[in-house]
């Protein structure tokens, strides 16, 4: 779309604003985790590794980070797979079904977290689930599912259906023109979708909370019962690593994957 | 059957089985653990520590039958408030409470640690006419500043009660219509009060120096000053605060619970949680070796103990609901 | 018609099959029967149902109800993808994510075939469309015609036994759409495929189709080979619809052969009894009417005046819009060779009787010719 | 080669799609059902049958005034957080799909990082941030601006909340966006619109099943909100789920915290379904079969 | 030309502009002069740069080099909404989240047009393109021929004094297609509004336009009234893409005054010298070839044998490709009237000197025609 230069100028700098605003607190997090004191104030004194070390030596940081990525990897996939067939399902349905059931769906986000998190407790004590990779990974997912789901219909909404049609007249059946039409063109609306999920795993921690036991924690749990009693700068040196692991995961990853599609325009 | 001794362990008598131990996680539930090594080795029991406690969680499991909490630390208020229903009565034949301070001991539960909810207060901002009670901390004409108050959830009682006396109450006298009273106190130190969340936010507001006068637990306090928070206490009715250790109603094997409590009342168990915590030890002939800074905020000295203020229980535990309502409203801002 | 003995083609056999939106009917009833190889093309004007019929036979639209068989097959409940069609869409609806080449590939990859073949095919089908330089280029880098032909070629790269073509050559120049009017016709030819086309150039219907059906509002007019549509119309609107042609209306009188009308003074008559139309019209193709100035020698049996309202050149001839006494409008062609008129000039029109046609008159019922 | 495979005469013709649309929906269904369907079912049993039958729980909650306040101000401190969110995300996701490939890296960057530092975490930095001895104040008075309060004011809630839900909706939106055909921004500028009239006219319409999508998570993931306020705001941005939270956790209240639950989730679903119609417009339905 | 005296049109100049995509030129130096209200129609194969030079002078699309003035001013760095031109795009462009009615109100309403002359006017152009009953409709709910002609009613809406068209009438029927010619004939003459016009309809280039400019791989290679270009091609390549063509190749001889071609034996005279051209080749238009039974009385200068190749019936004549002795093609088209020949007959072709156009072989230059 055609700008003014000042338009450009204006967008420019709004954005740069957005993008501090967006890292600011997650940057602040980088230098108290090398606190010399056992303190989240700032800004820190000294400097130490001794988080770090902490965190790399201590199982219950790195036992509970590790499950954590496992939990949230299975969540993702779970949910995306789940998420993007139903919001499959309700787009081709009639408007007032579908409308219905999204809603149902939606109703993980709504419920307090708290008063969900009590109920799936009693379920998985009849179910033997607390504290199982199967319990975590089921509750996170529909706590996921959501997510999955909005982000994907969106897409499908902007999406041109007669493109499924031409792909199943040149012999494409449904999973086919799926996989070659339909997933490339809404991708960008599954893969928000897969990173929403993952991430509403990794950062879950009310229903964790209800649901964990000795055997299994996460890291938020970890978090929150270091945070609760002790002002402990290892949650700030494991949010540091987690910052520069994205960064280069996900930014090495893009730049691998190398030339954008240029498909559209 | 012989009379148990706080601490002593019987050589193999738990062999085979499991204990599931619940309380607040980190370096707490780290010196609870040590603490009960000794136990561990020589009952043979296998000791599970889960956490961090929750009694909506520990409801569910008692409602459906299916109780894996064996022995549980809580909060102050809840054994009183749930005695019998979520938790057992104690058989006090089965423990040996006689090492542990007068009036500690409820129906439900006996305490895990002491530790305090003392007044901070700013070095450089009140110099040489620091406030000394809880009196002061309620008058803000003499003493200008943010208050910084525990607003983590419950009302704590000892609070309260200090802030009914500003009002001209008699806490020993307190009825349900005084609550209010004692709420409006605290509401009357304006918007500017600050209300915590958690015992590291309260840690954080003393050492930014946000707050000019805090309410905090001692152990938050003494890791503040060790961070350089420039705060000193005022011990005057400083409020008595314990953890309490509770055996739930319907755990499969109540011997073994009482077996594992009375072993963490021991003298050699409760130096050891003292010096890795901080916390007070409840076994008034634990001698931890803590260094000064650790020290200047223990509990346990006969100094402190006089002019420690303990809430009245028995106040509190029909009203616990009543209060928490108030004070609910007073954290919604109404 | 005269399916071709080597024939592989699908027969089609559409029977009543409507297609309502809400109230509004896209289709109405439609009967049509393809033979195995047949070369059929679908004409009308705008909107009246011609995509929509072509979506019904791929099964891209549900009918609301009727029956469609492919191949001798009822096809209720077949999906798209195994009925083996190639389609050209009108809107093209090429894969903006894959090049050129891998949306020709496309289908071929779907059948298995390959790497070696597929290159070739592509190759070879990029090449008839002249698109062998652009294998590489995404379908946003191309311009219009260039895309209509990539999907022109995709929809013929896996030689499916039937092809429905939706104004595969609108966008193109006229050479072009001849050189790929002959790609076609050679294919129809060599394979035997059944073809269902649907244009807007009449010339490129005459030339391509066995037979051509004409639709109008949802509905067939007449079905049958061009000569039939232009010599034989079945109803006013399919004379009118397809080729030039001149309208007469007036009062009419019907004698035991013939019938005759009267035109703004002026009487013409045709062998033909009324077959009790309340209004009849006579119908004459432009060819059939001999244009010249007044008093001059007379062709035919009927004649009537009028004046040149618009002379139009065409290259190989002229075209006359002759304004009649009723207000009118009559269309005459001459040759380049004859004689030249110029605006305001006063004319005579001549025509046998027999040339005219007598058709009931339906233009009230279609609002989209003039 | 035989043109068509053996047919199922009774099954419906579809396009593309072979399966029925509900069934597709079905393996997520059978898990919320599973999952939270039981627990869904306890709650609102619990708030008719505790501690008796009846509603005096909902007549308790629209009682206090106290709860009222609450909830209206939940619902209000989301919008605000809403608009912020879509005010922000929306030029961001929109330079995203303008700029080259390097800056857009970038700027996903950005947008990604947060999501993978704990939310405890982060809402600690920003108290730090926020607070009146903190850097943003700092600076602010370095700048002249003496005594700006952030921190406990709803103001320092909504800047909160809104970084943290940021992501939800630069991401969909950036998704929708990038599938927009600009050549239409063209037909609407030769037609005589400005650039900002074609924005509004054109692109902002067909860019809007994104603002959709991210203001409904952002919105519903807002009204659920509970460390963040509690952390940055003070008594007078008390959200609805520290109440439930109180409720429940520290009263054992299950009738009382079930009630406000339902309420919270009936007055959710209601605006969302005043939202339906204007989210699924005309234009899309006609696509559709 | 002729610019009418009520003109309100405007002049457009394209000074050797070039558009490049990376290394591929899109349009190599085109010089374009339209006067105002003049009617500019672009011919030219799919991919020559017609719909490039539209958008260059709507403003959509930057030039890699070159000068662009419309009205007399120099519009580089005017904004396309500034440039107050009406476009129909090749792709329509309808936007999906409009009516019908609110798609062709659009431009009014940024034009802060009061309401009731808004409704007025969107009914009139939604009446002139016969789409007035589907005001409610979206575009998704249209047909293609629909979606363009409301494509087509919003170019026209706002009466701009420019008028871009790319195919605006490509997919319509043939009636409906001469009817909304005359409208924008009548727009044309009505408003004196400048139209530039891309089509493939060369029929409908020469009933419309002014003067027309051929394209061939973004390079103009004439510009000229209808007959001019089918009359004095200045190049093969013209020759060929304006209507049929016969091309004769041959040793080629030349002396003072005329140039004589062998063709297989057979030698054709032209009246024209050589004018230095390596390989000269004669280009004749179908109607200057006369085609009877070998034998017969001949009618101009030269003659040549061949065999009928195809013979395609075209309603109001024939048209017959001739295979000469070389092998290459000639094509003839005769009336109805005339006598008729069928596959394989050998006939005798005969023309006058005069009628043929000696030319450069350009035919390398171009793969596009066959
Ligand atoms: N974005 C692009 N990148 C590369 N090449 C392009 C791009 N857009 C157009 N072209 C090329 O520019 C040339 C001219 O395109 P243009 O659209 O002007 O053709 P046209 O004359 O309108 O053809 P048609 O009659 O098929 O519409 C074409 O060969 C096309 O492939
Ligand atoms: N989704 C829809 N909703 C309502 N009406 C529709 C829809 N799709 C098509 N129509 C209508 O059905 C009729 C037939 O459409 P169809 O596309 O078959 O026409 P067509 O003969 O292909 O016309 P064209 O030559 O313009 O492409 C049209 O009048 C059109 O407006
Ligand atoms: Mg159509
Ligand atoms: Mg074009």
């Amino acid at each position: 779309m055609e700008m003014k230069p000042l338009t450009r100028v204006i967008l420019g700098l709004v954005c740069l604003l957005v993008a501090i605003w967006l890292v600011a607190p997650t940057l602040v997090v980088v230098p108290m985790s090398f606190n010399q004191n056992k303190s989240l104030a700032f800004p820190p004194q000294g400097f130490s590794w001794q988080w770090y070390q902490n965190f790399a030596t201590n199982p219950e940081w790195s036992t509970s980070f590790l499950n954590s990525l496992k939990v949230a990897s299975l969540v993702a996939v779970l949910a995306t797979v789940l998420g993007t067939l139903a919001a499959f399902g309700l787009d081709r349905m009639k408007a007032r079904p579908a409308n219905l059931l999204r809603m149902l769906m939606l109703t993980p986000m709504v419920v307090p977290g708290v008063v969900l998190a009590i109920g799936i407790y009693a379920v998985y004590l009849d179910a033997q689930l607390v504290g199982t990779l199967t319990g975590f990974v089921l509750a996170h997912t529909i706590l996921a599912l959501p997510f999955v789901l909005i982000a994907v219909s969106a897409n499908l909404e902007v999406f041109d259906r007669r493109l499924e049609t031409a792909a199943a007249s040149l012999g494409a059946g449904a999973l086919t023109t799926f996989r070659t039409v339909t997933l490339p063109l809404i991708l960008p609306g599954i893969l928000s979708g897969l990173l929403f999920a993952f991430a509403t795993s990794f950062d879950e921690i009310v229903v964790s909370l209800f649901i964990t036991n000795p055997y299994l924690k996460t890291l938020p749990v970890q978090i929150y019962s270091s945070i609760t009693r002790d002002a402990d700068p290892t949650v700030a040196a494991v949010g540091t690593i987690l910052l520069f692991a994205t960064t280069i995961l996900i930014g090495g990853g893009m730049l691998l994957l190398g030339r954008e599609r240029k498909g559209r325009l | 059957q012989d009379k148990p001794v706080a601490g002593e362990v019987k050589e193999g008598s738990l062999k085979g089985k499991t204990l599931t131990f619940v309380s607040y996680g980190g370096i707490y539930q780290d010196g609870q653990a040590a603490a009960l090594k000794e136990f561990v080795d020589k009952s043979g029991v296998k000791l599970l520590n889960d956490g961090p406690t929750e009694i909506a969680k520990l409801q569910a499991q008692v409602e459906s039958g299916n109780v894996t909490w064996d022995v549980v630390d809580t909060d102050d208020l809840p054994p009183y408030v749930y005695c019998g229903k979520l938790f057992q009565k104690l058989d006090l034949t089965k423990l040996d409470v006689s090492k542990i301070p007068e009036g500690q001991v409820g129906e439900c539960s006996v305490p895990a640690m002491n530790y305090g909810v003392v007044l901070m207060y700013n070095k450089e901002k009140y110099k040489d006419n620091p406030p000394k009670s809880w009196a002061d901390f309620f008058d803000t004409e003499k003493f200008p500043g943010v208050r910084g108050i525990d607003g983590s959830g419950s009302p704590t009682g000892g609070l309260l009660e200090q802030a009914f006396k500003v009002a001209g109450g008699d806490p020993k006298t307190m009825t349900v219509a005084d609550i209010d009273k004692a709420i409006d106190v605290v509401r009357k130190l304006g918007p500017d009060t600050i209300f915590w969340k958690t015992g590291a936010e309260s840690q954080q507001l003393a050492e930014s120096g946000e707050a000019d006068m805090l309410m905090m637990w001692t152990g938050r306090a003494m890791t503040a000053v060790k961070n350089g928070a420039k705060y000193a206490p005022a011990w005057q009715d400083w409020l008595v605060v314990m953890d309490q250790m509770t055996i739930p109603v319907g755990v499969k094997d109540t011997d073994a619970s009482y077996a594992l409590i009375n072993a963490y009342l021991g003298k050699q168990s409760q130096e050891v949680l003292a010096e890795k915590t901080s916390y007070t030890p409840i076994n008034s002939e634990a001698q931890p070796k803590v260094d000064d800074s650790v020290a200047a905020f223990l509990t346990n000295t006969p100094d402190r103990q006089k002019q420690g203020y303990k809430q009245n229980f028995k106040f509190w535990v029909p009203n616990f609901a009543v209060a928490q309502e108030k004070w609910s409203a007073l954290m919604a801002g109404n | 018609m005269n399916p071709r003995p080597e024939n592989r083609g699908a027969a089609i056999d559409l029977d009543t099959v409507s297609k309502a939106y809400g109230a509004f009917k896209a289709l109405d009833g439609v009967s049509l029967r393809i033979e195995p190889g047949e070369f059929m093309t679908l004409l009308g004007p705008s909107g009246s149902g011609k995509t929509t019929t072509l979506n019904v036979i791929a099964g891209f639209t549900d009918v609301t109800s009727g029956k469609l068989s492919v191949g001798g097959k009822s096809v209720v409940g077949v999906p798209a993808h195994k009925r083996n069609i190639g389609v050209v869409f009108q809107h093209y609806a090429l894969f903006p994510h894959m090049t050129v080449g891998r949306n020709v590939a496309y289908p071929l990859t779907l059948r298995g075939i390959a790497q070696d073949e597929r290159k070739k095919r592509v190759a070879k089908a990029l090449d008839m469309v002249k698109m062998g330089d652009f294998a590489h280029r995404y379908p946003s880098e191309l311009s219009g015609g260039q895309q209509q032909r990539v999907a022109l070629a995709r929809a013929i790269v896996f030689d499916p036994p039937l092809l429905l073509m939706d104004e595969p050559l609108g966008a193109l120049d006229k050479k072009l759409r001849e050189w790929l009017q002959l790609e076609i016709k050679r294919i129809h030819r060599e394979l035997g495929t059944t073809f269902v086309y649907v244009t807007h150039d009449q010339e490129e219907a005459l030339v391509l189709s066995d037979r051509i059906a004409v639709f109008n509002r949802g509905r067939i007019e007449q079905i049958g080979t061009g000569r039939q549509l232009y010599d034989e119309p079945a109803t006013l609107f399919v004379g009118r619809f397809i080729g030039d042609s001149t309208v007469l209306r007036g009062e009419a009188k019907s004698d035991g052969s013939s019938t005759a009308l009267t035109v703004a003074g002026e009487t013409v008559a045709a062998p033909r009894r009324l077959n009790g139309e309340a209004s009849p019209v006579m119908l004459l193709r432009p060819e059939k009417l001999a244009i010249r100035r007044p008093g001059q020698d007379a062709a035919g049996t009927n004649r009537l005046s009028g004046t040149i309202a618009e002379a139009i050149y065409l290259g190989s001839g002229s075209k006359y819009e002759v304004r009649l006494g009723d207000g009118s409008t009559a269309i005459v062609r001459s040759p380049l060779a004859g004689e030249s008129f110029g605006l305001g000039d006063k004319v005579e029109l001549g025509f046998d009787g027999a040339d005219a046609k007598l058709l009931p008159d339906d233009s009230t019922a279609d609002t989209t010719l003039t | 080669m035989s043109a068509l495979e053996p047919t199922t005469p009774s099954a419906p013709q579809r396009a593309g799609w072979a399966w029925r649309p509900f069934a597709l929906t079905l393996p997520a269904l059978v898990l919320l059902a599973a999952v939270i369907g039981y627990p869904l079912i306890t709650i609102v049993l619990r708030s008719l049958s505790e501690p008796q039958w009846g509603l005096q729980n909902y007549t308790w909650f629209f009682g206090a005034p106290v709860n009222l306040t609450v909830l209206q101000r939940t619902f209000s401190i989301s919008a605000w957080v809403t608009v912020v969110c879509v005010l922000c995300a929306y030029p961001y996701a929109y330079l995203m799909t303008a700029v080259g490939p390097r800056v857009r890296l970038a700027l996903i960057l950005c947008v990604l990082i947060p999501f993978w530092v704990s939310g405890v975490v982060r809402t600690l930095s920003w108290v730090i941030l926020l607070q009146d001895s903190g850097v943003i104040n700092s600076l602010l008075r370095s700048a002249g601006f003496d005594g700006v309060r952030l921190i406990r004011t709803q103001t320092g809630v909504v800047i909160g909340m809104a970084q943290v839900l940021l992501p939800f909706m630069i991401l969909p939106l950036y998704s929708v966006m990038k599938g927009i055909d600009l050549r239409l921004v063209q037909a609407a500028r030769s037609l005589g619109a400005r650039p900002s009239r074609a924005f509004f006219t054109v692109y902002l319409p067909l860019s809007l099943p994104g603002v959709y999508a991210g203001a409904i998570i952002v919105f519903i993931l807002a009204l659920g909100f509970y460390i963040t306020p509690a952390l940055l705001g003070g008594p007078r941005s008390t959200m609805l789920s520290t109440l439930v939270q109180t409720q429940v956790l520290s009263l054992l209240q299950w009738g009382r915290g079930g009630a406000m639950g339902v309420v919270l989730l009936v007055a959710t679903f209601v605006l969302l379904s005043l939202a339906a119609p204007v989210m699924r417009s005309r234009h899309r339905e006609a696509g559709r079969r």
